[in-house]
């Protein structure tokens, strides 16, 4: 049996460069019984492990039924950094996977409302690719749901290239916090929460998935919540430092919630009391 | 594969943190097989010279000549970190910066006039732009050690900046400002050197520099109600790292 | 013809310093210009409680910090009138055993070694390598010793007034004994190699001063020359007289003697020649199979001197580690008074003069500390320029290395010598 | 439990530790710098007759040479140390081209025995155990009966104390004339040659007098009752600034505490490794002791989600009394009195969460 507190190997088998700062890296579990035995859901994130250096959590960007796992990491301090070092066939360690998923069921009976900000979309890439997944394992065509994705940029846009190839299965829209003169842009301008007016949804018939930074997720909640939408319906997933992912550091902690293992996806009802909270 | 060039630079100092490079001993010799030692005054006989990966520098700033030389370092240095309390906050030779210059000179020196010297002793952050600052009257020796491997492996080393305390319990030590009243400096001061004056039974006195938020004042009223005076609390904290004491507590408004 | 030789900033040895000589038709005019940057430590010093003159005055030189401790306890003791026990004597003289130890094995591995070798640093070389890992390996027990008595080797903080904060480790101590046996060994077969060294030519008489004690001394004594001084430690503070040069930070100081001033050496040379009896026979006769004469003559061989002390270091940590016992009262009531005192030390370059004045609760009213390299610095030029004499002829180049390795022979501490004090 | 009541005479307990010693390392109360700390003890090390002293932020002990033995109360020491230590290696690795090879330490396998724990400790014991999801055994407890508490303890208003009630393989409650021993079945063996016998009912009832007259003695309380929810409604009140003015964030409450758990993980590199560039890089990761109270605990890449010593503080009462319910059913004091004593400024939670209504 593995013990959660030891990493395991994987070996780089591409990588995709998304943004100036961030990659997508496509990786698959050495140890073939390992491989067998690992199992993640939509939402959940494995402790990459750069020896030497230190552990960052990361989301899985792919969905359960694709080849390889996939992270989306952005440069950011010691780890990711050692991990923009290195190249394919490469390996990485991992531990995992760890954290509650996306409640997909919600999302099967409901039109579901995507919202991802920056590099938010990484956790939801996972799930908008596991229910296109199942809509057409069940033969089905129609349209699942919405997915509002807003950038800094043009240029930070990530899985640009990938977002036509869902449009057969969700609307999707796009927005950045400012065009660069430099590039052509004819897509909107402006934060997440503008686009929630204007796309038109049934608020009783839409469950959402959040992911982004803090500021931004709050200012979706407020105003999804103003357009009627049921705070039980809204989940969205939270970032805290990590150490262990077991919910035995303390670190993560988020009022009485382990984000690491109670999250990091919650419904936003459950942690609500403390979502406000100033230095919580 | 190159190695890193390394410069080791020294200011107003005792040499105590520079020396702890070559008191890592067994270590010593397997990183000079890793590094070139481009510069070190005080063990190669060699000009300075060209651009450094990692720049080492000891001691304060307190001369107008310094000024110009440290500035000249951070131009050949990819890297610069700073080790021990002269370098990181002025060293004990701050003092001077809360008393009047010429009076310290005439009381050693006989001719004042000749020593070429600035009123004020200050860190080296306080001219150039600092990577790093390892603190401590001297500079430990395992957190040099990890210092110089993290820079070398493209980290930041993992060095505490929370209490002593937390050094002094991991060590099974009773506290001793609990059980026998004595003004230690713990609480306010960065962990880092082992507690080693805890393990002796003596109170520390703050070679490691503020942790941080320190919060020095309630410590002191704490010290005044355990029957120190203002005085005493002043010449507790007034020593290797005044200056950074100091900061702290203008910074918090006292 | 005149001439000028510079050194703008000598190599490997401790602080910021250089020289600059002139060479004229009828004299030679030598410099030791030290441009590190003063201090001020006496006058932090003024107004503090005694026992940060311990804690201050170590911050004076992280190679010798030890010595700064030693002159300043004892100053500060002998005001109090405290006279401290066998067991706290042994652990004070065994901390001092460590820190020449360390700070010798730095002077003759790193620093001074590598000029009999033609290399530029002590790592440079390959067939120098096994010497500067046995270098290590004595240096490494030096400080190994004081981190365990004093919790680390630079800036030891156990030492206090009356004694030690608390008891120490003792089976800790005990447990390098094995080493210590092996390295004292190890040192034996060092001073034969140290007497295989070329040396330069050429001697100038000079007065050598140290303290005598009836053991090799360290903390106690009295002051003697080997021209007939012999005086207590305070009558020799009256003796000499500091003076400040226009092209240094450091003071220079010199003997008074019938109006006139006369340059001294201390320091190992010092110490050894005045002292070679109380060496152990075992150590000395090692000396005599090696063709070292006593008093050991020739200006740059500090280092044979230095390697002797080594071993004598070695064998007295051992006897002294062996003879510790329990040791549980490791401190002395202090009895606060008011008071003055001078006390001296034998540092590892030299006599390390301290003196105090202390008001009845304990603040420092004064402070004195003279360096044992500033003490030499006027020894040192004289050196100097008698090699420079010497060897007039020789181009710039060798001329230079000849006379970085003469001054690397007497090991100086520019840091202290900034009136470190400064 | 099949438990038998027995006791033994006092002057007997030597030959009782020498009999734990010769099977364990045994852990027990010892002075240690005029502190009574846990450490290896053999027979003749127990601070008997010593009493302490303890006020906020105060500690002093004194030797009244009571002519009975435990007549002291808890050091700053906890079994935490013994059983979850403060430095702990979780692997080694070095890089290989076959890969990383991962060697995870060897456990000590010295059987260990801690002597002496108080009721509070050993329901701080099964926190942890519930935190850390430990079902191994990793010691044999020798419980006591405190016939004193401590000045700071506040055991009784959380039911942890002064009683022990399970939770451990022997408990010892000292009489007036005799150590009464209650023990399972593999305690027993521990008394060989020790003369003992069956207690009697007046035995019994003197302890339960002895355990009475301690919970009396006890001088400090919380109320517990809706404690959580007092605690989530209040998350900005004045309190927490107040406090935040004297905490020094030093962490010394979280060190001594019996069931903080907080702990941070990281590598250490060996030297030479780094000459075969990052191929064959080697070194331990390390788990130590942390505190909710440092200043970079949840720290992240863009921030710190508490920078305030305001909100650390509230971070670390509110996990302990409130949190700590949600997470693992139970609060997470057992009123041991530790973090009072031995904050170097005095803070006292007992005073503190009155103040939250
Ligand atoms: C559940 C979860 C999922 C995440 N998913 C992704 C993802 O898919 N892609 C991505 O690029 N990033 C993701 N992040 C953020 C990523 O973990 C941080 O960017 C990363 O930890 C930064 O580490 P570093 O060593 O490079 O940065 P540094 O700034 O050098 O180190 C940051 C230090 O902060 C601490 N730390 C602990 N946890 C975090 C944290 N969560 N964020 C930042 N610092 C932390 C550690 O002590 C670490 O040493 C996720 C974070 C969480 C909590
Ligand atoms: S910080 Fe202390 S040890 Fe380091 S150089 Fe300065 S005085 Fe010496
Ligand atoms: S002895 Fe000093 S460092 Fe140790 S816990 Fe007490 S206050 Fe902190
Ligand atoms: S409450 Fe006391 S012990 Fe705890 S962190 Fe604050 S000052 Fe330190």
């Amino acid at each position: 049996m593995r013990a959660p507190s030891i990493p395991f190997e994987a070996t780089i088998k591409w990588i995709k460069k998304e943004t100036r700062d961030t990659s997508t890296y496509a990786i698959l579990i050495k140890d073939r019984e390992i491989q067998r035995t690992y199992h993640f859901r939509p939402g959940q994130f494995n402790m990459i492990y750069v020896p030497g250096i230190g552990e960052a959590p990361i989301s899985i960007s792919s969905a359960p039924e694709d080849h390889y796992i996939n992270h989306t990491i952005r440069v950011a301090g010691d780890v990711t950094t050692a991990i923009g070092r290195l190249g394919q066939g490469d390996s990485l360690y991992i531990r995992g996977p760890f954290g509650k998923a996306w409640p997909v069921e919600e999302a099967e009976e409901r039109e579901v409302m995507i919202v991802g900000g920056g590099l938010g979309i990484a956790p939801l890439r996972s799930v908008i690719r596991d229910l296109i997944k199942r809509q057409r394992g069940r033969g089905g065509r129609s349209k699942i749901g919405k997915i509002l994705y807003g950038a800094k940029s043009p240029k930070d846009i990530i899985f640009r290239d990938e977002f036509p190839r869902y449009r057969e299965f969700f609307d999707i829209f796009l927005t950045v916090d400012k065009a660069d003169p430099e590039e052509y842009w004819k897509g909107e301008t402006g934060f997440v929460t503008n686009l929630i007016d204007k796309i038109g949804f049934d608020p009783l018939y839409t469950v959402v998935f959040l992911c982004g930074p803090e500021a931004m997720m709050q200012a979706v909640i407020k105003e999804v919540l103003l357009h009627g939408v049921p705070g039980e319906k809204i989940f969205l997933s939270l970032e805290r430092n990590m150490n262990c992912g077991m919910g035995i550091c303390g670190h993560c902690m988020f009022g009485p919630r382990f984000v690491c293992k109670d999250g990091p996806v919650f419904r936003f009802t459950d942690i609500e009391e403390f979502f406000g909270i100033k230095e919580i | 594969m190159k190695r890193p060039r390394i410069g080791v630079f020294k200011f107003t100092s005792c040499d105590g943190c520079q020396l702890t490079i070559l008191n890592m001993e067994e270590e010593f010799l397997e990183l000079i097989d890793i590094i070139d030692i481009s510069y070190f005054k005080e063990a190669i006989d060699r000009p300075l010279r060209g651009i450094f990966d990692i720049s080492i520098v000891e001691g304060s700033i307190t001369t107008n000549r310094q000024k110009e030389e440290i500035a000249d370092i951070r131009e050949r240095s990819r890297s610069l970190i700073t080790i021990g309390a002269c370098a990181t906050s002025g060293g004990l030779q701050a003092l001077r910066n809360w008393a009047s210059l010429t009076s310290y000179k005439e009381y050693i020196y006989p001719a004042p006039d000749l020593v070429d010297a600035l009123s004020t002793s200050t860190p080296v952050s306080d001219h150039i732009h600092v990577d790093y600052e390892l603190w401590g009257c001297p500079v430990n020796r395992e957190a040099l050690s990890e210092t110089i491997k993290s820079f070398l492996m493209g980290k930041k080393p993992t060095l505490p900046r929370y209490s002593l305390c937390m050094e002094c319990k991991r060590k099974g030590i009773p506290c001793l400002l609990v059980s026998s009243s004595d003004p230690c400096l713990g609480p306010i001061t960065k962990a880092g050197c082992g507690a080693i004056c805890m393990i002796f039974g003596r109170a520390c006195y703050g070679c490691f520099g503020p942790k941080d938020d320190a919060n020095i004042e309630s410590l002191m009223r704490w010290f005044k109600d355990l029957g120190f005076t203002q005085r005493d609390c002043i010449q507790l904290l007034d020593k290797m790292n005044s200056y950074a004491y100091r900061k702290v507590r203008l910074e918090q408004g006292h | 013809m005149n001439r000028v030789i510079k050194i703008d900033y000598l190599s490997r040895i401790e602080g910021e310093s250089g020289v600059y000589i002139e060479i004229k038709d009828d004299s030679i005019n030598v410099e030791m210009r030290v441009f590190e940057a003063p201090r001020f430590f006496e006058s932090f010093l003024k107004g503090r409680p005694f026992q940060d003159a311990i804690d201050f005055t170590a911050r004076i030189c992280g190679i010798c910090p030890v010595a700064y401790q030693m002159s300043s306890v004892h100053a500060i003791e002998r005001i109090f009138g405290i006279q401290v026990d066998k067991p706290i004597r042994d652990l004070r003289r065994l901390m001092y055993c460590a820190e020449w130890i360390s700070s010798h094995s730095l002077n003759v591995y790193m620093l001074h070694g590598p000029d009999f070798y033609g290399l530029e640093s002590a790592w440079a070389g390959k067939e120098y390598l096994p010497i500067l890992k046995k270098g290590l390996s004595f240096k490494r027990l030096g400080d190994e010793i004081l981190t365990i008595i004093g919790g680390r080797a630079i800036h030891p903080v156990h030492i206090k007034v009356g004694g030690f904060f608390r008891a120490i480790d003792l089976n800790h101590l005990k447990g390098l004994i094995p080493s210590l046996q092996r390295a004292y060994e190890d040192s034996l077969k060092e001073i034969k190699w140290v007497s295989t060294l070329r040396f330069q030519r050429g001697y100038n008489e000079k007065v050598y001063v140290s303290l005598r004690h009836d053991e090799y001394p360290m903390n106690y004594g009295s002051v003697i020359s080997n021209k007939g001084l012999n005086v207590s430690m305070e009558g020799f503070l009256g003796m000499i007289e500091e003076r400040q040069m226009v092209y240094s930070t450091a003071l220079h100081s010199k003997i008074k003697k019938d109006g006139d001033l006369q340059p001294y050496l201390l320091g190992p040379l010092a110490r050894l020649n005045n002292n070679y009896m109380c060496l152990p026979d075992e150590i000395r006769d090692v000396i005599a199979a090696s063709g070292i004469n006593i008093p050991i003559s020739g200006m740059d061989k500090g280092i044979i001197a230095r390697v002797i002390e080594i071993a004598y270091a070695l064998y007295e940590s051992i006897k002294l580690i062996k003879g510790l016992d329990d040791i549980n009262v490791l401190s002395k009531e202090v009895q606060l008074c008011s008071g003055s005192a001078t006390w001296i030390t034998e540092a590892p370059r030299g006599m390390l003069i301290h003196h105090y004045e202390l008001d009845d609760t304990g603040k420092i009213l004064n402070c004195r500390i003279i360096p044992p390299t500033s003490q030499n610095l006027a020894a040192m030029e004289m050196d100097i320029r008698h090699l420079v004499e010497l060897n007039k002829n020789l181009d710039k180049t060798r001329l230079k290395g000849l006379i970085s390795s003469l001054i690397r022979s007497f090991d100086p501490c520019i840091s202290c010598s900034v009136h470190l004090l400064n | 439990m099949n438990y038998k009541i027995l006791k033994i005479r006092k002057h007997d307990l030597n030959l009782f530790i020498q009999n734990l010693k010769n099977s364990y390392r045994l852990i027990g109360p010892a002075i240690e710098n005029e502190v009574i700390m846990l450490r290896e003890i053999g027979p003749d090390d127990l601070p008997s007759g010593f009493r302490d002293s303890q006020s906020p932020g105060h500690y002093r002990l004194v030797d009244k040479r009571d002519d009975r033995i435990f007549t002291f109360s808890n050091g700053p020491d906890s079994f935490k140390r013994f059983i979850f230590p403060p430095v702990n290696v979780v692997f080694e690795f070095r890089k290989t081209k076959r890969g990383l090879i991962i060697k995870t330490p060897h456990e000590d396998r010295v059987p260990l025995s801690i002597f002496g724990v108080r009721a509070c400790d050993i329901e701080a014991m099964k926190i942890l155990n519930r935190v850390f999801s430990n079902n191994e055994k990793k010691a044999f407890i020798v419980g006591l009966n405190c016939i004193y508490p401590g000045e700071n303890c506040f055991c009784a208003s959380l039911g942890s104390g002064p009683e022990i009630r399970d939770g451990c393989d022997m408990v010892i409650t000292e009489l007036e004339k005799h150590l009464l021993i209650e023990s399972g079945e593999e305690g027993l063996r521990f008394l060989q040659g020790i003369f003992h016998e069956e207690a009697s009912k007046e035995d019994l009832e003197e302890k339960k007098s002895i355990i009475e007259q301690c919970r009396n003695m006890i001088k400090k309380s919380i109320t517990t009752g809706d404690l959580a929810a007092r605690i989530y409604r209040n998350s900005e009140h004045p309190l927490w600034l107040r406090i935040a003015e004297r905490c020094l964030a030093c962490g010394n409450c979280t060190q001594v505490c019996p069931t903080c758990f907080c702990n941070s993980s990281f590598d250490l590199v060996d030297m030479p490794s780094l000459k075969r560039s990052s191929e064959g890089v080697s070194g331990k990761r390390i788990r130590i002791w942390d505190s909710c109270f440092s200043m970079n605990f949840a720290r992240v890449h863009g921030g710190n989600f508490r920078p305030s010593r305001r909100a650390r503080y509230r971070q670390w009462l509110s996990h302990k009394f409130g949190y700590w319910i949600d997470q693992f059913g139970i609060i997470g004091c057992v009123g041991c009195g530790r973090c009072i004593t031995w904050c170097p400024v005095g803070i006292d939670i007992t005073e503190e969460l009155g103040v939250i209504r």
